[in-house]
């Protein structure tokens, strides 16, 4: 195994060796590695496979900004993901990583074939194409382009990791722990504004970690860092956050961070989120993210082993390895100089600097010099040579635009630097303009939309001196809009790295321009000829050019490519770069884990499930529950060998023959009270109410003011002001927020107080004939009998002791009463009342049973037999229209045109001809089903169910004109292309004379 | 409901035994004869809160209060409140079952509560109230010390609270 | 997410706890019986939906529970001010020259 | 040697596109592929000029040349074409609508799809791969089977599928009783699917352009002219004045805006919407899935991305920003639903801006104003509707009265209180 690590160098533990594997094959590296930079010591650099062409990829940078270097890692069953960056992956002992997009193996794929395809696959070629014969799409040309889609595998077990969240608030959030951060973070954090720092490398310390050689205040940088951060650590209002990404730049100075916590640690604690997603607000937003080196664009600038220049560099000082041993650089930037310098000083042996410019600063030549480099200045790269790892490099000279003779130059690695782009992704989310600064040949911060400021590479600043003024600047600009006062701190630097370069579009070379694989885009594999294609063929846009070539849509979002698609662009259309302008950055800034986002909304906590106070009986009587808006009910009490139907039939005789007992505590409950209570609930509901006397209800309907059925409930008048607003169960909220809206909004005169009481109370429906036998003997402080206390009454009095709210109400046809006891006692009542019902057979029923108990009597049920088309009139409930009021939500819509027009679907019961037949709800009618499709439907069955006190089916639905159709028999088609004949009539099926509630 | 106090890396939680809990609305022109009839000084600006003689009041709107006094007493000041209806009209409505009141506390209780409360917390001070949201649960969060707080949530919603305040202590626990 | 200044409370708050109630400033009318039903129509369902300046209505619904409205520059999501229900629409002009 | 600025060739001939057109231009470079619609400048006058280029507004003017031999066009783009809605939507294609109304638009828009490709010469790569919407409580399973038998008699393709043939057509799923909000089943419409929204206004542009159409970018409308007898005279914009009798403004979230200025109030609002992808994997996710209940959206694109959905943020904007709650919740909804994605990464969400009506249903039709027509209010439903809404605005337009089809979505319905309120219906959002 080649040993590339140089002792002495690097920021890495050399004496915590650490194991992992890649590819099957185990490697080691030291503590502090990331997976890249262990494969690169190890001389591995193939690290994966081309998205279209699968050309083999080798690590390009050592950020975030990666494109090629995308592996799979796994640490354990349902520990597996793709596409994770080799050089953000720390290496910990466990570690499993795997190549991506290949087959069989990564140094022999299969796919590579489309690269000998290469023209067939240029830019949008897609959308000329697969269309002949037409039938092939869907069978052939579609499921093949799908198979080849995609990177890595996706997971496919369950993830047994957690993912934690927090808020935070901060007067100041610095996004980048270099010198311009660190020095914001200095001036920020000595003034006492309290200050985040956040960095997503594993440590702090940004562009400082890869140039050591620079003294900032007469000590070497990383010296200077060390204490630096040493001083922002030992500060109580200073939080400092490493393995930290700021992923979105939201409204009013909100940011996204994301924090690895686990993901580098070989032991894992139990109970440790492996990430946390933090919501920061921030008085102030300090963005000192750097600069992103540009790739040269030539044929064959992709080839392992072809590598940023600046990345070159960090592998070298922070991790103490080098690329390769014999180096080419090749640069349009003074920047890439040092990195030669620092090779050579480490020992490789620097084959040539080749730099496209002709006027070299002096002080480079000189250096380049004394260390017996050899440059090539005005030169241009035409080609690589190597198969899976670089072996040289082809180089021209260029005089006065002609590109002369070829001369190969054989090398292990070639490093490049195109320029640097300013980092400016999070201050595009905020909307800010980015404004092209001629001078600097970049997109710079223009206009800001947020309190944020920009502090050094990122407004085009070079330099740790530069870098360290500006941040200082920002820290103290930041602060004055705070409004403290704060003087910037001024650094004295030696030994500091200023440059410039040039930026410029494809080399130019002296072979067929139209057979050079020269990528701008690596993980998409796009070529500059893409880029002059999609131009030629009408995308000016460079919007168009980007989703025509997919451009800057890999999973970097155009980190490195962006800028170099753009020259190209321009060029191709004879534009300056201003006028074709720039595409947008999305959040997040490196892709975030979903666990993340969704953070604890996990599983049974995705989203509250509200249990009433009964509802832990019901569990251990073995209920079978339904979710109903976000509360679980009991659906119905099975007994052993008993199906649904089965259960349901045996509750629905019970509560029918003697009694039954149901848990309505998730009805919203809401207390109206105030001296104009009455007015109000004369506005809001359909209703009259002036003459409900206290201690009566009255069933109360509440329309939209679109004249459409909202909600209905029960509502009793506990007082001349009060009344007890009962609501439907997924209502409650909406319903309360509606009256607030009238009373605040639109009568803010009316003297009304409302207050949910929902959960105050839990409230038990008792029904069957043997009800009030059951409940007189527990009742106190209210006379029982039936002429004291009526159908439609409401006391306060204790029931089996505890203080109750007890209605007299039937919502099954049946005498029935209704305890509201505070919730507390709830499951108490609950047990007292079964064991006081045992003569009674009592039987808890649930939902369901409920819902047939209702629909033998025509009680609608709000969202099932309406649906927000449903006018009182059409539900047959037009009585709970108060007609003598003058105005009530919803009644001038009730006038409207349509609404008063014939042929409105109308609510009906449906008995099918067949007693046997349960229709199924949400069926269509019709009245000839012979006809051809589309037929013509004129209503639907809005709720269907066995009776068991009929001995048959039972049916409701809306039809049009259907009170005008009674007798008539319609038909609904089933499923199956059958049909079901059925009768219309009203909706009382059972006792429709009402006797049973008067049962004494 | 009394569950046993958990407690990890400076961070105590305990479920507060039941106490008499009342929603008060009334216009802020007739508060003078609801504090008579509380017998404390109902504070005036929303978020403040007093607390005398075992009677507590916090302002959670403009003319909303939330009120906490002995359990034994509840029937006293409910009538005491009904007296005044006439002259001061207003709604007093019991909420004693509504919510459960859970206490945070601990030199680290107001970092622990920013896993799911999105307020600034630095600027809550001691003795001050608000209706907010915990994780997607409307709470009323009372701050009674700089090391002290209590969350109050419906009942139905306990659970979901407490089961997440659970993970959040874990999570403390493990010190990541 | 929005940070939202509630008027009642003299807090810039979270916009979770705040829920958007639709355009300001279009108050039922006093008598519906007596509106034609176009008029009826613009009051139901007609929206100014400005790209620009927009006079809304917020609740403080997991606040103090009060409705209030807002100027809100509906391109940038910026917030112009917010005052209580009832109040007329502020003069932008005079809240720009006071900023 | 230099790049030169490669000339743009002009003119009316386009390359076809054909197995021998590409492999002849793969053998030469590439070189020789024409400008697939021409950057074209306003003309003094049109006979209609369509405000808008995105899918509906293109498809229009390609209608109305194809159909209506009405050639002299402008379709009129304040930024690129297709930048709008059109190239910012999840391109889920279903039509399983439940009112008659709506159903029959969007099958009618399916049939089109159907022969999009060839017909536009484009492939738009519109997948049949089935959208299935799932129940996870009875009144879901209520709604949905209302759905299901009012599409089969309307000749609709849509069925029920139980929860186990639910897994079976969607392995990723997860099924267990136990979740938060367990599947009870499913409505399958097979016919539904997806397809490359940017192909889609990109082959409306290069069909139109090849009939004659004018479509000029970078060009804000700045008012509609109306003339003395208050009819449409022609549109202000940021290139001057262009003369049509006929105008039609299919602008989505902007209709409010510039429907304005000529004296027209429009019963809309325009919310955010945001929309996200992850990470591209290998092929997993099959078909497309729909759950209004957890607000989750998600189909694997032909790159591997799984494309996700949001629901809309709660305020009129105009900002195309959107906020991360809402993003938390969209992605929380997913994991719910299939978590085995739970490792997966957010690459990139973006936000568009949706015009919603009262009712969630479109406004497709003539105006008060003689010579002006709308097409708008689409809300979410937009992508899925485009030629079918093309089509019938193009008919509208040619003759001056509405299509069957598109009858029922006039203005005049929120007056008569006629509403289609697919919404109300579903009691859900959709």
């Amino acid at each position: 195994m080649n040993d590339y690590r140089i002792k002495g160098r690097g920021r890495v533990n050399p004496n915590r060796p650490v194991r992992f594997t890649f590819d099957g094959k185990t490697f080691s590296g030291f503590e502090g590695d990331t997976v890249a930079s262990a494969l690169l010591a190890n001389g591995e650099h193939l690290m994966g496979r081309g998205f279209k062409y699968h050309r083999p990829r080798g690590v390009v940078t050592a950020g975030s900004e990666e494109p090629n270097a995308l592996i799979g890692t796994s640490r354990g069953p349902g520990r597996f993901e793709p596409n994770t960056r080799a050089t953000m992956q720390e290496i910990y002992s466990g570690l499993t990583t795997e190549s991506q997009n290949k087959w069989p193996s990564l140094k022999f794929d299969l796919g590579a074939i489309n690269d000998r395809l290469y023209m067939l696959f240029s830019a949008g070629f897609y959308y000329k194409t697969f269309m002949w014969p037409k039938s092939f799409w869907d069978k052939v040309y579609e499921p093949f382009i799908r198979r080849a889609a995609g990177l890595g595998r996706s997971p496919t077990e369950l993830d047994p990791d957690h993912y934690a969240s927090r808020y935070l608030h901060c007067d100041v959030l610095i996004v980048g722990s270099g010198p311009a951060g660190l020095a914001a973070a200095l001036t920020a954090a000595r003034s006492g504004a309290s200050v985040t720092v956040v960095d997503e490398q594993a440590e702090m310390g940004g562009t400082l970690l890869s140039e050591p050689s620079p003294m900032i205040e007469g000590q070497p940088a990383w010296d200077w860092l060390a204490t630096t951060l040493a001083e922002l650590a030992g500060m109580p209002n200073v939080r400092l956050m490493h393995r930290t990404t700021a992923i979105g730049y939201y409204h009013q100075n909100m940011v996204g961070l994301c924090q690895k916590l686990t993901d580098h640690l070989s032991d894992v604690p139990a109970d440790a989120p492996r990430e946390r997603l933090w919501r920061v607000r921030a008085g102030q937003v300090i963005l000192a993210q750097g600069a992103i080196e540009r790739p040269m664009v030539f044929d064959g600038n992709d080839r392992p082993g072809v590598m940023m220049a600046g990345a070159a560099q960090t592998f070298l000082h922070r991790f103490g390895v080098k690329v390769g041993n014999r180096p080419v650089i090749l640069t349009s930037h003074d920047s890439a100089w040092h990195t030669a310098f620092d090779l050579a000083d480490a020992g490789c042996k620097v084959a040539a600097i080749v730099d496209t410019r002709t006027d070299i600063a002096p002080a480079l030549m000189q250096a380049a010099m004394s260390r017996q480099i050899e440059v090539l200045t005005g030169h241009t790269a035409t080609a690589t040579g190597g198969r899976l790892r670089v072996k040289s490099i082809r180089v021209n000279p260029v005089r006065g635009g002609t590109v002369g003779a070829a001369r190969t130059i054989a090398c292990d690695a070639v490093l490049m630097c195109g320029g640097w782009t300013p980092s400016l992704h999070l201050f595009s989310h905020t909307k800010g303009s980015l404004d092209w600064d001629a001078k600097a040949k970049a997109y710079l911060p223009g206009h800001k939309t947020e309190a944020v400021h920009i502090a050094g590479a990122g407004r085009g600043l070079w330099g740790i001196a530069a870098a360290l003024e500006d941040g200082a600047k920002a820290g103290a600009d930041a602060l004055r809009d705070l409004g403290r006062k704060a003087g910037a701190a001024t650094y004295a630097v030696t030994g500091d790295r200023t440059g410039t370069g040039i930026t410029q579009k494809e080399l130019p070379t002296d072979r067929s321009p139209g057979s050079a694989k020269a990528f701008i885009d690596f993980q998409n594999d796009v070529t500059a000829k893409d880029i002059r294609l999609a131009v030629r063929e009408g995308m000016r846009s460079i919007e168009h050019v980007k989703r025509y070539t997919t451009n800057g849509m890999a999973t970097d979002q155009g980190k490195l490519s962006n800028m170099n698609g753009l020259t190209i662009a321009s060029d191709a259309l004879g534009k300056d770069i201003p006028q074709v302008g720039l595409t947008t950055f999305r959040p997040p800034y490196t892709p975030t884990t979903f666990g993340a986002l969704a953070g604890y909304h996990k599983g049974s906590h995705f989203e509250v499930t509200r249990k009433t106070p009964i509802d832990s009986w019901a569990a251990e009587n073995g209920a079978a529950f339904e979710p109903v808006a976000l509360w679980r009910r009991a659906w119905y009490f099975p007994k052993a060998g008993e199906d649904m139907h089965a259960a349901v039939n045996r509750e629905c005789r019970a509560t029918r023959q003697s009694l039954g007992i149901f848990d309505a505590s998730t009805l919203g409950k809401i207390e109206v009270s105030g001296p104009d209570a009455v007015e109000f609930m004369n506005r809001m509901y359909t209703n009259p109410w002036a003459k409900l006397a206290p201690g009566k209800c009255r069933y109360g309907l509440l329309l939209g003011e679109d004249g459409f059925i909202r909600d209905d409930g029960v509502i009793g008048r506990m007082r001349d002001d009060l009344f007890h607003v009962t609501t439907t169960t997924g209502g409650a909220a909406r319903v309360l927020n509606m009256m607030e809206d009238y009373l605040q909004t639109e009568w803010p005169e009316l003297q009304v107080w409302l207050t949910s009481t929902t959960e105050e109370w839990a409230t038990i429906a008792i029904n069957g004939p043997n009800a009030r036998k059951l409940l007189a003997p527990l009742v106190e402080g209210q006379d029982m009998s039936d002429a004291a206390f009526p159908h439609m009454s409401v006391a306060e009095c204790t029931v089996a002791g505890f203080p109750s709210r007890l209605f007299r109400i039937s919502f099954t046809g049946e005498l029935g009463f209704e305890v509201n006891v505070p919730a507390r006692h709830g499951r108490a009542l609950w047990e007292k009342l079964m064991a006081a019902g045992k003569p009674y057979d009592i039987c808890p029923y649930g939902t369901e049973t409920m819902h047939v108990l209702r629909a033998e009597k025509g009680y609608i049920i709000i969202g099932q037999d309406t649906d927000g088309t449903v006018t009182p009139e059409d539900a047959g409930i037009g009585w709970a229209i108060g007609k003598a009021k003058p105005d009530f939500v919803g009644k001038r819509s009730l006038a409207r045109p349509d609404i008063v027009a014939k042929g409105r679907k109308q609510l009906v019961g449906l008995l099918t001809e067949n007693p046997k037949t349960v229709l199924v709800e949400g069926a269509q009618i019709v009245l000839d089903p012979k006809q051809s499709k589309p037929m013509r439907m004129i209503g639907h069955v809005t709720s269907s169910y066995w009776s068991e006190a009929l001995g048959r089916s039972i049916a409701m639905a809306v039809v049009e004109g259907g009170f005008d159709r009674m007798g008539d028999t319609l038909h609904i088609p089933t499923a199956d292309g059958g049909s079901q004949a059925a009768k219309v009539t009203g909706c009382v099926f059972y006792d429709p004379e009402g006797d049973r509630l008067k049962v004494e | 409901m009394n569950a046993p106090v958990k407690s990890f890396a400076n961070v105590s939680i305990a479920v507060l035994p039941p106490v008499a809990r009342l929603n008060l609305r009334i216009a802020p022109a007739n508060l003078a004869a609801a504090s008579a009839a509380f017998g404390l000084p109902l504070p005036t600006k929303i978020g403040q809160g007093v607390v005398k003689n075992g009677h507590a009041a916090w302002c959670l709107g403009p003319d909303e209060w939330l009120l906490h006094a002995p359990e034994a007493e509840q029937a006293a000041i409910v009538a005491d409140f009904a007296k005044a209806r006439t002259k001061a009209p207003h709604s007093l409505t019991v909420i004693s079952d509504r919510e459960f009141t859970i206490a945070i506390t601990g030199p680290r209780a107001q970092e622990f509560l920013t896993v799911a409360c999105p307020l600034d917390l630095s600027r809550m001070a001691p003795g001050t109230a608000k209706r907010t949201l915990f994780d997607s649960a409307q709470v009323v969060l009372i701050r009674d010390a700089d090391d002290a707080f209590r969350i109050e949530v419906w009942r139905s919603f306990f659970p979901h609270v407490s089961e997440l305040l659970d993970i959040a202590l874990r999570e403390f626990a493990c010190g990541l | 997410m929005l940070l939202i200044n509630c008027p009642y409370c003299d807090d810039a708050l979270p916009e979770l706890e705040f829920a958007y109630a639709g355009e300001a400033h279009i108050a039922r009318p006093a008598d519906p019986s007596k509106l034609s039903d176009e008029e009826w129509r613009d009051f139901l369902f007609i929206r100014s939906n400005p790209r620009g300046l927009h006079a809304e209505r917020w609740r403080h619904i997991h606040g103090c529970g009060r409705f209030f409205n807002a100027l809100r520059d509906t391109v940038s999501d910026r917030f112009l001010t917010t005052y209580p229900a009832g109040q007329p629409r502020p003069d932008v002009t005079k809240l720009e020259a006071a900023e | 040697m230099e790049h030169r600025n490669e000339a743009i060739p002009k003119g009316p001939v386009m390359t076809h596109f054909s197995a021998m057109s590409l492999l002849k231009n793969a053998l030469t470079g590439n070189k020789n592929w024409t400008e697939q619609w021409p950057d074209a400048q306003p003309k003094k006058e049109y006979d209609v000029i369509i405000v808008g280029a995105g899918g509906h507004g293109l498809g229009a003017a390609y209608y109305l040349a194809k159909e209506h031999g009405i050639t002299n066009v402008a379709v009129i783009e304040k930024g690129w074409l297709g930048g709008g809605n059109t190239g910012r939507n999840t391109t889920i294609i279903r039509s399983n609508y439940l009112y008659d109304e709506s159903a029959k638009l969007y099958d009618h828009a399916l049939d089109l799809w159907d022969n999009l490709s060839t017909e536009l010469n484009y492939n738009i790569m519109y997948s049949k791969r089935g959208v299935m919407m799932l129940a996870h409580n009875v009144h879901d399973v209520q709604s949905f089977q209302r759905h299901i038998h009012s599409n089969q008699l309307n000749g609709v393709d849509n069925r029920w599928l139980t929860t186990a043939e639910a897994k079976a057509f969607c392995p990723p799923l997860n099924v267990s009783p136990d979740a938060r909000y367990p599947v009870m089943g499913a409505a399958l419409q097979m016919r539904a699917g997806t397809a490359r929204h940017d192909a889609v206004a990109w082959g409306y542009a290069r069909a139109a352009a090849k009939r004659g159409v004018d479509i000029i970018q970078n060009c804000p409308v700045i008012s509609i002219r109306r003339g003395a007898d208050g009819s449409v005279e022609g549109v202000e914009t940021a290139k001057g004045f262009i003369r049509a009798k006929k105008v039609a403004v299919s602008a989505a979230g902007h209709t409010s805006v510039i429907m304005q200025t000529a004296g027209v109030k429009m019963p809309l609002e325009s919310y955010p919407l945001q929309a996200l992808v992850s990470e591209p994997i290998k092929p997993i996710f099959p078909c497309v899935v729909m759950s209004n209940t957890v607000h989750a959206y998600i189909s694997q694109s032909d790159k591997g991305e799984l494309v996700i959905g949001s629901g809309t943020d709660q305020y009129v904007s105009y900002s195309q920003r959107g906020g991360l709650p809402l993003i938390e919740h969209t992605v929380a909804a997913i994991c719910e639903v299939f978590p085995i994605f739970n490792r997966m990464r957010m690459l990139r969400k973006w936000g568009g801006i949706v015009d919603v009506t009262p009712d969630r249903s479109a406004i497709l039709g003539k105006t008060p104003v003689k010579g002006l027509y709308v097409n708008c209010g689409w809300g979410t439903g937009g992508f899925k509707a485009t030629p079918g809404a093309a089509h019938l605005l193009a008919w509208t337009v040619a003759k001056d009265e509405p299509h069957k089809l598109n009858a029922p979505f006039t203005l005049e319905r929120f007056t008569t209180g006629r509403l289609i309120d697919e919404a109300a219906a579903a009691a859900v959002a959709h």
